[in-house]
């Protein structure tokens, strides 16, 4: 039930700069996701929320209230570490439920919310072991625990589903979203998991070394990326230069040396992200937008070979071969394995011109 | 273990010692003696002079002499003991640690100043004595004799070194004792003036460097100890103490030398056993080291003892042998009030 | 079957063994068997004294000792532990060169040591005097002596054990579990108390049993201090100078007894629960404070402590400087001059007792640093039967007072046998630095295994994993981790051996005399002077090696000392 | 290069049974993946297979070489531990170069060997730091760089990648792969992200209990699970109770309690899983074999209304819910935000007959 506002936080260790000149206002009650590659400096910021790390710059404000230097234990957040930090002299038990003896909570009371909690991420039957008799998936849930139990005005979660299968991150992510619901705690997110991202987020930042590259709803950011690094960060996508040729009524024509033909993208909002003059210019396309084997008119149509197939379940990728340097990635639902194509069968991908997406290259 | 005794011993008199033997000894002397590094070195380098002899010595207290010899018993390594009160000789010589030698000078001692075996013989005696803080008290006001020591007046004036662990304590509390138990054939009635001593006690020290210091520095006035030491913390080291020899008598406490039993040098041994006690010896260690001969041939004496009027207490040393243990266990289990310690002032 | 886990194990133990066999146990059983003995015939008489006729000063000396232990243990612990949270938590200017004064009271040499404390806060002393003179008051306001002199010398002498294993211990706690504490909203006492302390307890339990047992045998400070006051050390020694030296074998027996029993009491409660940081990945990042009251705060604990802690150092250096006759009655020193010092160099054997005490200490540390890494390394990571009866005999030499150990040792070797190759030791060069080996395996190892508790098992496995030996996996990786705690406890025991003295006075030959004996002879002689300018050359001599163990091995004070 | 032979391996901590009765052969170069929710046994079998833990019952053997009481050093495995396990007081170098040291490997190889692989992982440039100077993923990746770079026999990977953001997961994936295939490294891996898993593997075995459910390729596993846990486990799924009611030429014909109708399943080995007389039957559909609004005659088509439509980047779900008890999620292709359904429309899905799979319920 706070805002928190970061105004132009950088945080160097030494000579190292984790984060650089980050902006950021997370609203009340929102869920707030950070994306970015490993060492990109998401946790470093989590800590600096939390009051762990004094920023070298900038100020950290929970609802305009300047928070730089009071102390962690008086901010109120809950965090899960993306260490554990589970304390291995007490067992699942007294760990969960230290949160709660600090806030006075009665016994009774607090026996009671501890079994909640703790049957929510189901782990009842293990609440008298200790913590180094947990398997990891266990005791990152006992983590998480934790810091749900004491329904913390900030929730700060880093990468707090790392280690569980997909079925029970499912059931967890649905119990903190419910959670984060019911008592509209604010929540900032570290996840490498785009659809957990993509699902769960009311807005996600993308860093990228230190640098925040773009805020937005989970839609934006799929489907309208400011610049080449997030649209490659944030689902699969094939990248291709290309430079602009001309207008030709409602569509734009660019040229692509690669392809070594023209590219015809509508002119909207949508394909055509915002740019200057002189930066760089990119064809974004995703893979589950191309269509193989169509019959689309002669723009944006190539020929090439299947190079390979690749099975991942719920859907299929097919790799086409256009030319020694460019391959495109397409994506099908699983129809099942009859419906695969065959390697090296030659085929035809379409581009439809309004699942392009024209974005600059991102600046270093 | 600490503590370590102050116990000095001295000899005297001249002897036979003799430029000539310097052959047919060994080449070597292991002397042990708690009589410091100032005498030791001094008669190192008079002995080594003399001799071609090496000559070797461990300083420690007596008590640890008479543990190590005891515990070398089966690997000797010393010659000569020299220096420790009669009591730890006769237990010694109980033990079967020591070897028989009657020296050249043996006429010049009292049968008192001897082991009747010739295990041991005397080297010096020291007198016990009142000592009190010149500063805090005049020479009239002193007391004069040990019952003196019981005025109410010098209540939490009297300090004393813990006498468990001291033999020249062990034997002023003994004599205390026996005075009255030659007569009577028992010790109640020193172990009520003990218990008055007690009463006027301050406190108990652990060591008498810590019993000079708090009678130096006031926080008590008074205390009970040997005569030598007393001159020469007066004299030496600037203390201002000044000692009363009781009117009634004082336990006189004789330090002896010995050989050690098997011992790996016995010819050299001999020669430093004569060599030690000398009169020049003697003479030297009464003038520089406030030892009082035993032998009563030497002359020219400095006057602190030739002016003394000493009184011996008579004194049966068999006996304290055998009683003071029970003693002095009765008096730390039943008279000291612990509360003397220096607990929680 | 005799899997390869048991079989390394095995081979661990057979030196490990043969080592306390030898040169513990086989000591030790003489006293045993003497407290059974009357006059040479085997009895239980010696016990039925003790708890009958002779029970009274016997139970009291016993319940002193206990008393004075606990809470001597409680003191120090006051003391060590937080001296060590400061210095390690907190980054404020000076605090290296804090956290080097920090354990300058283990340098002071024992006797002296205790003699400066009658100096400054006896009822004769600086401390109260000063006081006195400043304030006008017509008494002095405090002194020391009795139970609260023997509990000072004790904590001042005694909290470097808390500091330093304290010390080794929070360098090893992963920072993020402090941080989770502060993060559920408990405030830094809570965080101390509930977090920090609790994942300190192997720390503690080391420091506590080493505190507990030295208090338990500690021998000066009791009979300098409170002459009368009955604990069972002194009554060992009382009973050993009044000739009743099975009695003083009984009694000892009972000391290590009552040790022993306080041993397996303190492993019972840290056998209770995990210290091991088991957490995923590697947190270390020292938190950081930059509250300025704070900071200035910590400078003036750090600047108090330093001159309290100092003192008695000083004191020594002023006794030393004092011309004899100097400062006798007088309340303050009158004159200064480097006369003692003087005196002292005039001999020319002056560096012998040194240089012997150097020699001795350092081969007793190497043997002690590399056993005591062993043995705790089988205490701590490897199962096998009969650990406890192992640890036992690991504290034994500590258990037992010094100069019963020194007996022990003489009676075991002034006669040729197996464990000193068939020659007789007792009266060689060879003897004082096994007797300091003897004593000092327990700190080594009670400090090594402190940390090795807090070491998840997961990194040693990564090493065998990576086709690593064991041996090479123990000096690669092992070895480096647990290097703190294994030095500080080496540190100790070097300090420690170079001014030790009870064993030392019962063992020492013409050819090995170490200083300590120096200094009491200095001593008896009445030369406080000179005894303490030895004493100040001993302090100058360790603060040297202090200094180079820290330049060359990297030895960082904070994590060892 | 080895074979690794589980024969019925129990491993009980107390009265904790981790591993019940397992029987696993892994052939000679094969990447082999094990699958299960947390807690269900993986970390303890590798452990054991790594020689950490002794079986309380069977033998492991490498190429029919007995090794259950072999120490760990002489198994030449190469692990990445769930918590990592790096060494403390190494740089990054050091860590990546003890394997190397133990191998007595000259300074200048070693030196050139550790660069390889940090330049693989992405770390070159951290090789001085100390590691507890990185970030959790970066940890990962030196804990990942120190098992690959000795070449071992055996490699395995618990949950190596699970802090690592998409994009580098793919690289080092690719990575391992490379490695694996190039030495012929037999490698058992841990994960719980299944497309990790159905991309990578050569075979994968499903646990759940510390029982081995289900081994098979991936695509075995994925389009003919034995039951319905491994159905449910991997990959979507829409699980109803049916009982059988008849054959009917080519198909048989069930009946689902809760829709209240037939279900037509073709009669094939694809869509019947091998069963027992009396076992209780489950179908199961994935999600993205149901087709929404289309014309498929009357057989497999139920009417219900959206109930919620979720975005996941390149797919959408569509929740559709059919009465009080059952919603079928429907998976499509992210076509752009204008294709996907209103929540409320009223819509009929189709459940293609050789798409449906039945299966028994797994015994406990
Ligand atoms: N030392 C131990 N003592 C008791 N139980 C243990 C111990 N180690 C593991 N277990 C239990 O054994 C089971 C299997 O543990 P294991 O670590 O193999 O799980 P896992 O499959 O690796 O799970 P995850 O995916 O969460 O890491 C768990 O239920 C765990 O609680
Ligand atoms: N104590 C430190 N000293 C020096 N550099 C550090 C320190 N802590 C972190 N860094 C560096 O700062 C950068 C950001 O680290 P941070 O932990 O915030 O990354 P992250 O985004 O959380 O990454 P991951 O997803 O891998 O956890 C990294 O490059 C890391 O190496
Ligand atoms: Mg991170
Ligand atoms: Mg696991």
């Amino acid at each position: 039930m706070s805002t928190v506002n970061l105004s132009t936080i950088t945080k160097s260790f030494g000579s190292v700069t984790a984060v650089n000149d980050l902006d950021l206002l997370i609203e009340e009650g929102e869920f707030f996701t950070f994306l970015g590659p490993s060492g990109c400096g998401k946790t470093t910021t989590l800590r600096m929320i939390a009051g762990f790390y004094y920023p070298t710059k900038g100020k950290v404000k929970f609802n305009e209230k300047d928070m730089t230097t009071v102390p962690p234990e008086k901010r109120n957040t809950g965090m899960v570490f993306q260490n554990y930090a589970l304390f291995p002299h007490m067992t699942v038990f007294e760990n969960v439920a230290f949160g709660l003896k600090v806030r006075k909570i009665s016994k009774t009371e607090t026996k009671k919310r501890v079994g909640d909690v703790l049957r929510k991420v189901r782990l009842d039957q293990y609440i008298d072991r200790q913590v180094s008799q947990l398997s990891g998936g266990q005791q990152q849930r006992v983590a998480l625990a934790r810091a749900l139990v004491i329904e913390p005005d900030i929730l700060l979660l880093d990468e707090p589903l790392s280690n569980l299968d997909a079925r029970l991150r499912d059931e967890m992510r649905t119990e903190i979203l419910r959670l984060q619901r019911e008592y509209g705690i604010t929540t900032i997110y570290v996840t490498h998991d785009q659809v957990e991202a993509l699902t769960m987020s009311d807005r996600i930042a993308v860093f990228n070394f230190g640098v925040c590259q773009q805020v937005g709803t989970p839609t934006e950011i799929y489907n309208k990326p400011v610049n080449d690094f997030v649209a490659e960060f944030i689902g699969e996508t094939t990248l291709l230069p290309i430079t602009y040729e001309k207008t030709f009524g409602e569509k734009l024509i660019f040229h692509s040396d690669g392809l070594g033909d023209s590219i015809h993208v509508s002119n909207t909002e949508l394909n055509i992200a915002a740019h200057e003059e002189n930066d760089d210019l990119i064809m974004s396309i995703r893979p589950e937008a191309i269509q193989i084997d169509s019959n689309h008119g002669e723009n944006n149509v190539f020929n090439g070979y299947v190079s390979l197939v690749q099975f991942t379940g719920a859907s299929v990728h097919t790799y086409i071969k256009i030319n020694e340097d460019i391959t495109i990635r397409a994506t099908d639902l699983n129809r099942g394995p009859s419906t695969y194509f065959k390697e090296g069968t030659e085929v035809s991908v379409y581009l439809p011109e309004d699942q392009i997406r024209v974005i600059p290259k991102a600046r270093e | 273990m600490a503590g370590g005794s102050s116990e000095e011993g001295s000899k005297s008199s001249d002897g036979g010692s003799g430029s000539d033997s310097g052959k047919g000894l060994e080449e070597k002397v292991v002397v042990y003696s708690p009589h410091g590094k100032d005498i030791l070195s001094e008669f190192e380098k008079q002995f080594e002079a003399e001799y071609d002899v090496d000559m070797e010595f461990l300083d420690m207290g007596s008590q640890e002499i008479l543990d190590r010899v005891r515990s070398e018993k089966n690997n000797t390594q010393a010659d000569v003991w020299w220096g420790a009160p009669q009591v730890n000789f006769d237990q010694a010589k109980d033990d079967g640690l020591l070897a028989e030698y009657k020296p050249s000078y043996a006429d010049a001692l009292d049968d008192m100043y001897h082991d009747e075996d010739w295990m041991w013989s005397g080297t010096s005696i020291t007198p016990e004595v009142i000592l009190y803080n010149t500063k805090e008290i005049s020479a009239e006001e002193a007391p004069k004799d040990w019952d003196d020591l019981l005025d109410p007046k010098w209540e939490d004036e009297i300090i004393i070194r813990y006498p468990l662990a001291s033999g020249t304590m062990r034997t002023i509390y003994s004599s205390m004792i026996y005075r009255t138990y030659k007569d009577t054939q028992s010790p109640e009635e020193g172990y009520k003036w003990l218990q008055k001593l007690d009463e006027n006690t301050k406190e108990y020290s652990a060591n008498p460097e810590i019993m000079y210091n708090q009678v130096a520095k006031g926080v008590g006035s008074l205390s009970v100890w040997n005569m030598p030491d007393t001159v020469m913390l007066a004299e030496e080291k600037g203390y201002p103490f000044d000692y009363v020899i009781p009117e009634s008598g004082t336990p006189v406490l004789t330090e002896g030398i010995a050989i050690i039993k098997d011992a790996p040098h016995p010819k050299a041994a001999e020669a430093f056993y004569e060599f030690v006690n000398t009169k020049e010896a003697a003479k030297l260690l009464a003038e520089k080291y406030y030892r009082i001969p035993t032998r009563e041939d030497v002359e020219d004496l400095p006057e602190w003892i030739t002016e003394t009027d000493i009184k011996p207490m008579e004194i049966d040393w068999a006996l304290f042998q055998e009683k003071s243990p029970k003693w002095m266990e009765h008096w730390d289990n039943k008279i000291k009030n612990t509360e003397k310690d220096k607990s929680e002032e | 079957m005799l899997n390869a886990e048991k079989r390394k194990t095995l081979y661990l133990l057979i030196p490990v063994l043969l080592i306390l066999v030898g040169y513990v146990l086989y000591p030790s059983i003489e006293t045993l068997i003497k407290s059974f003995k009357i006059n040479g015939v085997f009895s239980l008489q010696n016990y039925t004294d003790f708890f009958g006729p002779k029970a009274a000063a016997n139970l009291q000396a016993l319940w002193n000792s206990v008393y004075i232990s606990l809470l001597s243990v409680f003191f120090s612990a006051l003391i060590g532990v937080p001296l060590a949270y400061i210095f390690n938590r907190y980054d404020f200017p000076g605090r290296q060169f804090f956290s080097n004064i920090a354990i300058m009271p283990i340098v002071l040499p024992s006797l002296v040591g205790v003699m400066a404390f009658m100096f400054l806060y006896g009822e004769a002393g600086l401390v109260p005097n000063f006081i006195k003179d400043v304030l006008n008051l017509s008494e002095i306001p405090f002194s020391i002596g009795g139970v609260s002199g023997i509990l000072l010398v004790h904590a001042y002498t005694m909290y470097p054990y808390f500091y330093m294993t304290t010390s080794s211990a929070l360098n090893n706690i992963d920072p993020s579990l402090e941080e989770a504490a502060y993060n559920l909203g408990s405030g830094k006492s809570k965080v101390f108390w509930k977090v920090t302390f609790p994942l300190l307890t192997p720390g503690l339990v080391a420091a506590s049993l080493l505190v507990f047992m030295v208090s338990m045998a500690s021998f000066s400070a009791p009979f300098l201090l409170a002459g009368g006051y009955r604990v069972l050390s002194l009554q060992i020694y009382f009973s050993k100078i009044n000739g009743d030296l099975e009695m003083a074998a009984t009694q000892s027996v009972i000391l290590s007894v009552v040790s022993i029993s306080f041993l397996l009491f303190m492993r019972w409660y840290q056998g209770r629960k995990d210290y091991r940081m088991a957490s995923k990945g590697i947190g270390a990042h020292r938190s950081e404070v930059n509250n300025p009251l704070l900071k200035w705060f910590m400078v003036t604990i750090g600047i108090i402590a330093m001159v309290i802690l100092l003192l008695p150092h000083v004191t020594l250096l002023i006794l030393s400087l004092v011309p004899e006759g100097g400062w006798t009655w007088q309340t303050y020193p009158q004159q200064f001059g480097l006369e003692n010092f003087i005196l002292l160099f005039e001999d020319p054997d002056i560096w012998d007792p040194v240089k012997n005490s150097l020699i001795m200490s350092v081969l007793a540390c190497a043997g002690v640093f590399v056993f005591g890494i062993i043995t705790s390394y089988a205490l701590v990571k490897r199962s096998f039967i009969g650990k406890n009866l192992l640890d036992i005999l690991v504290m034994i030499p500590w258990a037992l007072p010094a100069t019963v150990v020194g007996m022990n040792l003489i009676l075991a070797f002034n006669e040729p046998s197996p464990f000193s190759f068939g020659k007789v030791l007792v009266g060689t060069f060879w003897i004082l630095p096994l007797a300091y080996f003897v004593r000092f395996i327990p700190l080594v190892v009670r400090s090594t295994t402190a940390v090795l508790e807090q070491m998840d098992d997961s990194i040693e496995e990564a090493a065998q994993n990576l086709g690593a030996k064991w041996f090479y996996t123990f000096r690669r990786v092992v070895i480096p981790i647990i290097m703190p705690g294994v030095l500080s406890g080496t540190l100790l025991a070097f300090v420690q051996a170079v001014g030790e003295f009870p064993t030392s006075v019962l063992l020492y030959t013409i050819g090995n005399r170490p200083i300590s004996i120096e200094i009491m002879n200095q001593l008896r002689m009445f030369n406080i002077g000179q005894a303490a300018a030895y004493g100040m050359i001993q302090v100058g001599l360790i603060a040297i090696v202090m200094y180079i163990a820290y330049k060359f091995f990297g030895v960082k004070s904070e994590n060892t000392l």
